[in-house]
C-alpha cells in the first residue's frame, strides 16, 4: 500500500480523497491555488504545496507543477479527483513516466473514451448499442451534412468533453452554425479541443450511468446504476439509485453492457458507463464512459456498502477485488442533492461570497460531502457546487422523505443557494412518480420561482435577530492577540 | 424601528414586549410571539405555541434569515425607505454584469450602434459562460471592463444611450 | 400517523426520536427535568414541558406527570425510550388508560419479561433453551439452597432488572450473603423492586442479542443479531453485527428461537432478545428480552437498511410490516462505540462537567448519535454516555478500521472520556480476532492505563496554545447586548 | 513562561521565535515547530514536515490539549511548581470523592474507630454504587457530607486520624 498520496484537486471531492487515506494510514499531500490557502481541503491534508494564481490553467491544470510537487513532497501516487486533469490521458502518462502512480485507468483507456468519436468506434465494435450518429471528419460542412443525414433534432458535442460543456441540442438547421460555433468555443475553453462530433437526439431520453470497477488483474464488475435524469441545461441536480425506471431485466442487460463497454478499452479502477434510455422503447444507448470518480459516487457507496475512493486506491496498489458480480447487490435507496451557490430565481446566476453560515444537517442515514465549512468563500473562480447532501433509506419514499427533512436542517447564509429549487422539484408529482427526463427541468420548471413573500416566523425572527449575537459577521477565528501568528507576544 | 427590503419591498418593523413574549408590528399588521430564546445554533422563537428554530446571520446592513431550507436575504434601509438601486436589470442603458466573473470577450466599442438583443460581452465565471446583451437599441457610450478583467455582480460593465422607444421598456 | 407524539427520555435517545418524528412529518414534545432545560432535544423539540427536579424520580419517572403532559400539548402517543419508564408495565397500562397510544409492546408483555423468573417460565415453554437456574421462592435461604444446587459460579439478579444493576458473579459460597445484600439494594433503587433470581453462570460466554420486529398483525422478523460482549462491569462498550462468532446456521437457529420468544408473549413492536452463547459447545440460552429500543439499536439499522426509530412509530400506528424474513439481509459490517463520561486511568468513575468542546467525526459510513454539543454540561444525575460513534463498513476489518478513524477526529474537552480506552480495545488483538467474551475486559484490561507522556505535538501545542482564542471558554452565546433577553433594549 | 502539570508531573515550558516556526523547550529538551496557523477547528502544527490539527480548549487555569482521539487536562502552575494537592487519593486520612455524585448512605459516625477498608460511605453518580472504604485503621474525626447531599470530585467528605503503621502506607 502507499504511505503517501497527493491529490490534484480541490474542495469536496478533495475532502473526500484525504478521508480515504487517513482511514487507509496514508499521508495526503494537498496541491492548491492562492485562492484555496485557506480552504478546508488544505486545512485537513498532512501537506500542502501552493502551486499557483486562482484560474485553473495556472494552477490545478499545471500537469508539471503537480508532478513536481508529488515528487518533492515523496508521494507515490496521484489521485486526480474529477475535473481539472482527472480525464487528462496526457497526464496520467506524466504521471507514469515520473515513476508514480496514476489513481485511475491507464492513459490508454482514458484517450480511447475521451475522443469521443473514437469511443463510438470501440463500444460499437464490442457490441453495444449507439445512439446513430456521426464521428468522422471534424468541419463544419461534413457535421452539418451528418446532421441532416440524420435528422433534427441533433445533439453537438465536443469530442473530447464531458459534462454539458461545449453541448448543444439543435432542433432546427437554422441554429446549426451558431451552435457549432458556441461548441467550440466552450470546448476550446474546457478542453483545450475543439473538434466535434453529432448524433441523434433522444426526446424525453433518461440519464442511466453505471458504475463499473475493474481490477488490475481481469476481473471487472459492474455496482449498478444511477439514474441521473434531473438535469437543468446538462448539469445534473439529482441522483439516485436503484432508477425508478430500470426492472431486473433492463438493469442486468444495460450492467453488462457496461462491463463490456469497460473491457473493450482493457479499463482499470473506477468508472461510469453513461446511457440514455428511451423511456417509450426501453431501448438504451451508450453516451460516454467518464474515466475517473463522478460527482454522485456516494450514492452507490451507500447502497452497496462499497467505498468507491479507498478501492480506486486499493486497486491502483494492486489489490483484487474480492466480489464476484453476484455478490453484490443494492440495499435500499440512495438520493444526493447538489447544493450549488446560485440563484434560482434570477436565472440560476452564480452567487459569490463567504460563508457566514453553513450548517449541514445530521441525522441516520445522511450524509454530507461538503469542501467548505463556515467562514469559508465561495469564489467565482472554481464550481459552484457548495456541499453534496445524500441521503440512505429503505425505499424511494422514504429516501425522499429523508431528503426534504435533511434539505430543511440545512441553512447556508452569504451566498444564496438552490436548496428551495431542489425542494420543489423532490415535492413535484413528476419526480415522485419517477417521469423526470432529463429535459424535464428545463421544460416543467423553466419559469420556477420560490413562494417569495417571508412567513410570519421569518419576519418575526427578522424582528428579533438582534438577540443573536453575530457570531457569523465575526471573523471565526478572532485573534486572541493583536497577531495571532505571534505567540510569543502574547505569551509574555 | 428598522426596516428591511427584501425582493423589492420594504418591511417596517415595530417589536413591543408582550408578557413572555413580543408583538411585532409588521407595516400595521401584528405578529404575536410567544417567547424567544437565543440558542447557540440560532434563534428559538415559539409562535402559536410550538417552538422553530430560525437561523440568522448579520453581515452589515444585511441580515440572512432561514428556516425549513429557504434563506432570505434583508437589507436594512431607512425607515419607509425605497429600494436602492440593486440587482442585475439594465433599465436606464447602464448594463450590470448580473454575476461576479471574468470577461471572456468584449463584442463591441465606444460609439458602435448596437439592436437590441444584441452581444455585448461575454463573461464566464464557475465554468459557466454568459452573453451580455444589449436591452434596447442604442448608441455605447462606455464600457467599464476589458476581456481578462475580473467584474462583481451588478457591477456597471457597459453604458449605452436608448434609443427612445426602448428606453421605459 | 400520528400528529404530535410526546417523548418520555432525554440525551442522545431523545434527539434520536425527535428526528424520527421529524421526517415522518409528526411534532414532538419534550419532557424535561430541571437540569435539562438548556439540553439539545429540548432545543429540538417543537414544544418542551418541565415535569420535575433533577433526580429521575422526581421528573423521567414520574408517570403522571408525562401523562398530563401529553394530555395538555395534545399528545397522541408516548414514545418511552430506553431506561426509565420503557419497560414499566404499569406505566405503559396507564398510558393506554388515558385514551394514548404507548409506543412499544403492550403492557402484559413487558410485565411478562420484565419479571425474570415469568420470563423464564414462558420461554421455557415456547422451547428456546434457558441456562439452568432458580426462580421460586424470593427468600435469602432459598436462593442460597438454588445456588448450592445450581454449583458456582452463580449469577444473582434482579428479577425486574437489566443492564448489570443489581447483578452479582458469585464465585464461592461465601461470598453470597454479601452479593445479595448489594443485589437488592442495587435493584430497589434502580426498579424499585429488590425480587431476585439465580442462575447459572456460564464463564467465556459471548452476549449475542437478536433484535425483533412485530407488527400489529401477526407478522414477526428478525433483523439479526448484535454482538455486545465486550462489556465492562455488565455495561456494554462496543456493539456490532454480524457477530463473528456466528454462521448462518447458528444465526438462523438463534433468530427462529428470537421470534419464537417475541410470540410466546404476543410481543408487537420492536424487542430484543438476548442470548449467552458459549464459545465451546456453541450452545444458546436465552437470558432475557428487552421490551424497548436498545441503545445499540443503530448498527442493526445499518446493515438492514431500515430505521427502527420509525418503524416503532409506523408500527403503533397500525402499520403493517411488509418484508418477509427471506426479504431481510445484512449488509456489509457495522460497529457502535459509546464515549462515556468516565475516566478509565481512574477508575472509570464518572466525570462531569461542562463541555468546553464536543468535536464529533464526520464522513463516508460515519454515523454519530449524540445529546449534546460544545457548551453543554454532563451532569452526575444521569447516565454517563457523551455520545455513541457508529460506523458502517463493507467489512469488519473496514469497520475497525473505520472506526479507530472516526474516535481518532472526535475531541471531547471539559470531561474525561472513554476513548483512549475504546481505541486499544479496536487495536487488540483479541479484538481483531473476534474472541472477546463478556469477561474479557474486566479479566485482560483490568489494569489499563493509557500511554501516559503527552508526545512532542501535544506539548508544542501546549506552547502554543495562547494563539487559539480561547472559544470554549466563553460562553457559546455571548449576549450581544448587557441583556440577550431583552431585545428591546438592543434595537433601540 | 508558563508551566503546566499533567499527571503528577510539571513541564515548564520556553517558546521561542525560529524561522517561520518555533523552537519549544521543555524542561531542557527542544521541540522543533516548523510552522503554526491557529484555524477556526484548532491549532495546525507543522512538525518535522508533517502538519496536524490539534484541538486546545482553556478554561482558567486548565489547558486542555487533544489529537487522535487522546485529550490531556494540563493545569497551569507556578513555574518549577509541585503538583497541588488533587485527585482522588486518601494520604494524610482526608478521604475524598473519588468522582462527583450524591451520598446514598452513610455507615459511620464520628469517634468510630475503623478498620482499613470497611465501608465509611455509599455513593451513586451516573446509575453507579460506589463504596468509599476507609484508607487506613484509625478513627473518624469528621465527616463532611450527609446523606442525600450532593459532593464534588476531590471533595474531602471524611476525615480519618490514622494509626502509625499505616499512615505512610
Amino acid at each position: 500500500m502507499f504511505h503517501k498520496i497527493l491529490i490534484a484537486n480541490r474542495g469536496e471531492i478533495a475532502v473526500r480523497i484525504i478521508r480515504a487515506c487517513h482511514e487507509l494510514g496514508i499521508q495526503a499531500v494537498a496541491v492548491y491555488s492562492e485562492a484555496d490557502a485557506d480552504a478546508r481541503f488544505v486545512r485537513m491534508a498532512d501537506e500542502a504545496v501552493l502551486i499557483g494564481p486562482p484560474p485553473p490553467a495556472e494552477s490545478y491544470l499545471q500537469a508539471d507543477a503537480i508532478i513536481q510537487a508529488a515528487r518533492e513532497t515523496g508521494a507515490e501516487a496521484i489521485h486526480p479527483g474529477y475535473g481539472f486533469l482527472a480525464e487528462n490521458a496526457a497526464f496520467a502518462q506524466a504521471v507514469q513516466d515520473a515513476g508514480l502512480t496514476f489513481i485511475g485507468p491507464p492513459s490508454t483507456a482514458i484517450a480511447a473514451m475521451g475522443d469521443k468519436a473514437e469511443a463510438r468506434r470501440r463500444i460499437e465494435a464490442a457490441g453495444v448499442p449507439i445512439t446513430p450518429g456521426y464521428q468522422g471528419e471534424d468541419e463544419d460542412r461534413a457535421l452539418a451534412d451528418a446532421a441532416r443525414r440524420i435528422g433534427f433534432p441533433v445533439l453537438v458535442k465536443a469530442a473530447a468533453g464531458g459534462g454539458g460543456k461545449g453541448m448543444r441540442v439543435v432542433w432546427e438547421e437554422s441554429e446549426l452554425t451558431e451552435a457549432m460555433a458556441a461548441a467550440r468555443r466552450e470546448a476550446r475553453h474546457a478542453f483545450g479541443d475543439d473538434r466535434l462530433i453529432v448524433e441523434k437526439f433522444v426526446p424525453r431520453a433518461h440519464h442511466v450511468e453505471f458504475q463499473i470497477l475493474a481490477d488490475g488483474h481481469g476481473h471487472v464488475v459492474h455496482l449498478f446504476e444511477r439514474e441521473c435524469s434531473v438535469q437543468r441545461r446538462y448539469q445534473k441536480i439529482i441522483e439516485e439509485t436503484p432508477s425508478p425506471l430500470l426492472d431486473p431485466d433492463l438493469r442486468a442487460r444495460m450492467g453488462a453492457a457496461a462491463v463490456a463497454a469497460a473491457q473493450a478499452v482493457g479499463y482499470v479502477n473506477a468508472g461510469t458507463v453513461e446511457f440514455i434510455v428511451d423511456p417509450a422503447t426501453r431501448e438504451f444507448y451508450f453516451l460516454e464512459m467518464n474515466t475517473r470518480l463522478q460527482v454522485e459516487h456516494p450514492i452507490t457507496e451507500l447502497v452497496t456498502g462499497l467505498d468507491l475512493a479507498q478501492w480506486q486506491i486499493r486497486i491502483a496498489a494492486g489489490e483484487p477485488f474480492p466480489y464476484r458480480q453476484e455478490d453484490l447487490q443494492q440495499q435500499g435507496h440512495a438520493l444526493e442533492c447538489r447544493v450549488y451557490a446560485e440563484d434560482p430565481a434570477n436565472g440560476f446566476l452564480p452567487s459569490t461570497g463567504d460563508l457566514l453560515l453553513a450548517r449541514f444537517p445530521q441525522g441516520p442515514g445522511i450524509r454530507v460531502d461538503a469542501g467548505v465549512e463556515t467562514g469559508d468563500a465561495i469564489t467565482h473562480h472554481y464550481d459552484p457546487l457548495i456541499a453534496k447532501i445524500i441521503v440512505h433509506a429503505e425505499d424511494r419514499t422514504a429516501a425522499i422523505r429523508r431528503m426534504i427533512y435533511a434539505l430543511g436542517q440545512t441553512a447556508i447564509h452569504g451566498v444564496i443557494t438552490n436548496i428551495p429549487f431542489l425542494l420543489d422539484v423532490l415535492r413535484h408529482e413528476d419526480f415522485s412518480a419517477g417521469r423526470a427526463d432529463t429535459k424535464w427541468v428545463d421544460r416543467v420548471l423553466a419559469d420556477w420561482s420560490s413562494e417569495d413573500d417571508p412567513e410570519d416566523l421569518i419576519l418575526a425572527a427578522l424582528a428579533l435577530s438582534d438577540l443573536m449575537p453575530t457570531a457569523g459577521a465575526q471573523p471565526v477565528a478572532a485573534p486572541a492577540g493583536p497577531d495571532p501568528y505571534s505567540p510569543w507576544q502574547s505569551l509574555r | 424601528m428598522p426596516a428591511y427590503q427584501y425582493n423589492a419591498r420594504t418591511y417596517n418593523l415595530t417589536l413591543i414586549p408582550a408578557g413572555e413574549g413580543y408583538r411585532i408590528e409588521v407595516d400595521g399588521r401584528v405578529i404575536e410571539v410567544d417567547a424567544v430564546e437565543p440558542r447557540p445554533e440560532g434563534l428559538r422563537i415559539r409562535l402559536d405555541g410550538r417552538w422553530h428554530t430560525v437561523y440568522v446571520s448579520r453581515e452589515g446592513k444585511v441580515q440572512w434569515v432561514s428556516h425549513q431550507g429557504r434563506a432570505f436575504r434583508f437589507e436594512q434601509v431607512a425607515a419607509r425607505g425605497r429600494r436602492s438601486r440593486a440587482g442585475g436589470g439594465s433599465g436606464d442603458g447602464q448594463v450590470r454584469s448580473p454575476m461576479p466573473g471574468q470577461v471572456r470577450a468584449v463584442h463591441t466599442t465606444v460609439g458602435d450602434s448596437v439592436d437590441m438583443g444584441q452581444t455585448l460581452m461575454l463573461l464566464e465565471a464557475m465554468k459557466m459562460e454568459i452573453r451580455i446583451q444589449a436591452p434596447c437599441k442604442g448608441v455605447v457610450e462606455a464600457i467599464h471592463a476589458e476581456a481578462g478583467a475580473v467584474v462583481e455582480k451588478d457591477q456597471v460593465i457597459v453604458v449605452l444611450s436608448c434609443g427612445e422607444e426602448e428606453s421605459d421598456g
